[in-house]
């Protein structure tokens, strides 16, 4: 019902390994209101996103996928609107795309072409891309993954994790400033977890995760918890996630 | 979507057997294409409007189900209109009218399980020389009516995980991946009906199929 | 294999078929365009029929197509439009939509005992493509002509030329059909059946 | 690699409600290997089940569905063969599934029909019950688990949290007096894996369950862990999810 602002934006100190990466894009949500076949989801959401790295919590159902999907415009708000870097993302989807990449809870989705590198190439070609330059930049994301073993192989036969971890070297080579995880670890066991977990912390860009896997989040610079339409708390990891299991179990 | 077509409830139509009602839609399919006269036509499209209208489905789904057929009616008018006359036009009009309107008034009150039994006793006959399968075809139907719902989510899963990557809807791309999913997700489906112990025990008048250990 | 034996149809099957029917039934969700003055929609749910032939192989492909075409019988809204029941028999898409089956039976067996055996990728996708072709376009226009000239009272030269608004379309499709069996075909290897 | 035998089977006393249950099936592993397309996946196997709550861990692709699939003859092993209360799973399948019920990871793979109370009455038809007592049934199994009201829904329009208990509620309307679970709370948030939670160690008939939730088995009687095509570790839950920790993260 009601929803208490939390305690300000989290301010920890970051001493993330790659240091020199670019600022994330300031994600900016104003007055954002949406619904699905008239019933509402999300409504008056105000929200300044400019963390490295934020964790989006909540039930199932609770509407954090949606809220996720809002960052890039892949589902544009019925009420207000959604800037990154002052774009909006309903006039300027496809540039807001390419700023800020998505990663899926199943990996099968994203998978177009069957093997690993043609796959990886394809989402370049289609951001236009000189060929020449096409196969380097699918080699180093691979590689930037400890996975470049998997080029030639089976998108589909590939492992749980691996296939994860193709989906994210898939939406980094697009060099995104920001990623957004929607579930990445639901399908994973703990070293496949893990090892996600680890990419995640060490990439350069900005990331935004939503997760059921509360121990995912601990490290995080701030914490959302999704709740009854809105943000019901906003703040550090620990009381975020004490939040939750106080009102949503 | 098509499997919330059926809307629950205890109107006269509900409480009708599956099997009479099917039995009142085949008669009247092949009735309507004997008959040729507007005025008995236009009763037929009158009681079969009155019908579904009986069924107190919610008004948003009606129109959402009446809105396609009325377009495709109109450009048939319109193209009959043409090619021959308008009353000829009419008669097509109302007589395909009258079906669509009864055909929705049976699936808006006939429950899928009921529908399935009576597939089954149709079917009977075709079992017994070992060419159909009842069982077979009633899982294949309810299958069908679950898993469209289920393919369509899928699509926009894929359609969105690619507008994520930049990629332009291209259908070709959307398809690969959609088939493939569906063709893996069949393994879990198949696996989870046998562990419900299909098939059923065989009925006496049952079809040719083999059991995996008789007795 | 290391599932307990099942002779003839599998439970599995008997799945197969249905998702690929539910496929067909999906494909008729996107709204389909009626051109000119011939009453026949153009569909996606044509390249559905194409594929099934193509990925599940010749016997499960016309099963996908008959239930289809059963659920349409019994008045379901599945074919595109939404529209369903007997009246489709009678009217002037009848004889297309009952050539489904027969057409999914010559695409599948094409594939089968033709291009599947082929190793060269482009082959393969060509022999793919004909085999679309082959089942459903001629094939399917073998059954819906006739029937259309029967229903609609022209002459069957007319109905044939008529139905020739199709050509295009159906030949993009053949094409796209080709494209996805040959790509799922590279991504799940799985038996004709 | 090494596959060290770990202590024998947990002892832990049972304190559940409703202690009238039924006799677990014993189900006997005897030298059972599992291979697919030639590489093998579980090999010489010997194991005995008859506690009342079994939990199994392991990597991803350690084969932990394959031995779940083993145990009601949905897979049949390659070599030595697989008995629940004696009977050959090769060759009494059907009669070992009426007893040892399966709900699988994924609930929309395994609902398979439109409407909730067609989907449970679907095994009830399966075991030849009469016609006339399925709907007391079906509605016993959905009252049973706080879910009378979703009897006439549509299946797809459930939350996810909803359908896994629907697909659970149909695997015990057949009244199995095992009930074999496979990852069943991967995809549910935190109150719907409590739910779930709750249910498997409230119901009657034994369970074993595969699952990366490390703290869903801690109360059981017996966990095994499956790594390199054996089973590595077989003890007591607390031991075995540290063998687990250390040796596969
Ligand atoms: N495409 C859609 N059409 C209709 N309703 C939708 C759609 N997507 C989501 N919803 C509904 O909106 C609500 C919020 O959904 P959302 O997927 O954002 O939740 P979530 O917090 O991500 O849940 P989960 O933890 O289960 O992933 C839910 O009630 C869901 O049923
Ligand atoms: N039907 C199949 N055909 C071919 N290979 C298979 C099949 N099912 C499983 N496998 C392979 O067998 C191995 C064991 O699979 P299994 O599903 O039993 O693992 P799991 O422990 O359940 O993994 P996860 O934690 O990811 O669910 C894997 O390498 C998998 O790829
Ligand atoms: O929807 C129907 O009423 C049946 C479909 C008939 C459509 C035919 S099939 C061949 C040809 N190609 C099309 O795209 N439409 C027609
Ligand atoms: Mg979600
Ligand atoms: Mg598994």
């Amino acid at each position: 019902m009601t929803a208490p602002a939390g305690p300000a934006p989290g301010s920890a100190a970051e001493e993330r390994p790659g240091a020199a990466e670019p600022p994330a894009p300031v994600i900016e949500l104003q007055g954002v209101g949406v619904g699905y076949d008239g019933r509402t989801v999300l409504s008056g959401l105000d929200l300044r996103l400019a963390e490295r790295r934020i964790g989006v919590i909540g039930q199932n159902g609770s509407g954090k996928s949606t809220l996720a999907r809002l960052l890039n415009g892949l589902v544009v708000p019925d009420e207000g609107r959604v800037l990154v870097d002052g774009r909006d993302t309903r006039t300027e989807g496809r540039r807001v795309r390419s700023e800020v990449g998505f990663v899926f809870q199943n990996p099968d989705n994203q998978i177009v072409f069957p093997i690993v590198a043609e796959d990886m190439a394809f989402g370049l070609k289609n951001l236009g891309l000189p060929k020449k330059e096409i196969p380097g930049r699918v080699a180093g994301a691979l590689e930037s993954f400890g996975i470049g073993h998997l080029a030639e192989r089976h998108s589909h036969l590939l492992s749980g994790g691996e296939k994860q971890l193709v989906a994210l070297a898939s939406v980094m080579v697009m060099r995104p400033r920001t990623v957004v995880f929607d579930e990445p670890t639901t399908l994973l066991d703990l070293r496949n977890r893990n090892r996600i977990r680890d990419a995640v912390d060490a990439m350069a860009p900005a990331a935004v995760v939503v997760t059921h896997d509360l121990e995912l989040v601990s490290g995080y610079d701030r914490v959302l918890v999704v709740h009854d339409g809105g943000i019901a708390f906003d703040g550090a990891p620990g009381e975020a996630v004490a939040w939750y299991r106080e009102h949503c179990s | 979507m098509n499997t919330s077509l059926y809307v629950p409830g205890n109107t006269p139509l509900h409480r009708l057997p599956a099997g009479a009602k099917f039995g009142v839609l085949f008669a009247a399919g092949i009735g309507l294409f004997l008959l040729a006269h507007p005025g008995v036509l236009g009763a037929a499209a009158a009681v079969a409007a009155v019908l579904v209208l009986s069924a107190r489905a919610p008004l948003a789904a009606l129109r959402a189900r009446l809105l396609p057929v009325g377009v495709m009616l109109a450009v048939l008018f319109a193209a009959t209109a043409l090619l021959q006359d308008v009353p000829a036009a009419v008669v097509m009009l109302l007589r395909l009218a009258a079906l669509i309107l009864l055909a929705l008034a049976v699936t808006l009150t006939t429950r899928p399980a009921d529908l399935l039994e009576f597939f089954e006793r149709l079917t009977a006959p075709l079992a017994r020389v070992g060419v159909a399968d009842p069982e077979r075809i009633s899982l294949g139907v309810s299958l069908v009516l679950r898993f469209v719902p289920e393919v369509f989510r899928r699509f926009q899963e894929i359609r969105e995980a690619q507008a994520a990557r930049g990629l332009k809807a291209n259908p070709v791309a959307l398809l690969v991946p959609l088939i493939v999913r569906t063709l893996k997700a069949a393994d879990d489906v198949a696996d989870a009906i046998d562990a419900r112990c299909y098939p059923p025990p065989r009925r006496p008048s049952g079809g040719a199929r083999t059991e995996e250990n008789p007795t | 294999m290391n599932r307990p034996q099942e002779r003839g149809i599998t439970t599995r099957d008997v799945v197969l078929v249905a998702l690929f029917a539910a496929i067909i039934v999906a494909l008729g969700l996107v709204p389909p365009i009626t051109v000119g003055i011939v009453p026949v929609p153009i569909t996606l749910q044509t390249l559905g029929v194409m594929l099934a032939g193509a990925v599940l192989g010749p016997v499960r492909g016309a099963l996908a197509c008959g239930l289809v075409v059963l659920l349409t019988a019994v008045g379901l809204p599945v074919l595109a439009g939404g529209r369903g029941g007997l009246g489709v028999f009678a009217g002037p898409t009848g004889g297309y939509l009952v050539g489904w089956i027969p057409g999914a039976l010559v695409t599948g067996l094409m594939v089968k005992y033709w291009a599947a055996k082929l190793t060269r990728g482009w082959a393969k996708a060509g022999a793919i493509l004909a085999a679309c072709v082959a089942g459903g376009i001629v094939v399917v226009y073998a059954l819906g002509i006739p029937w259309l000239s029967v229903s609609s009272g022209l002459p069957l030269r007319e109905a044939a030329l008529g139905g020739m608004v199709f050509v295009p379309g159906d030949l993009i499709k053949a094409v796209a059909a080709a494209l996805v069996a040959h790509g799922v075909a590279r991504s799940y290897s799985m038996e004709l059946k």
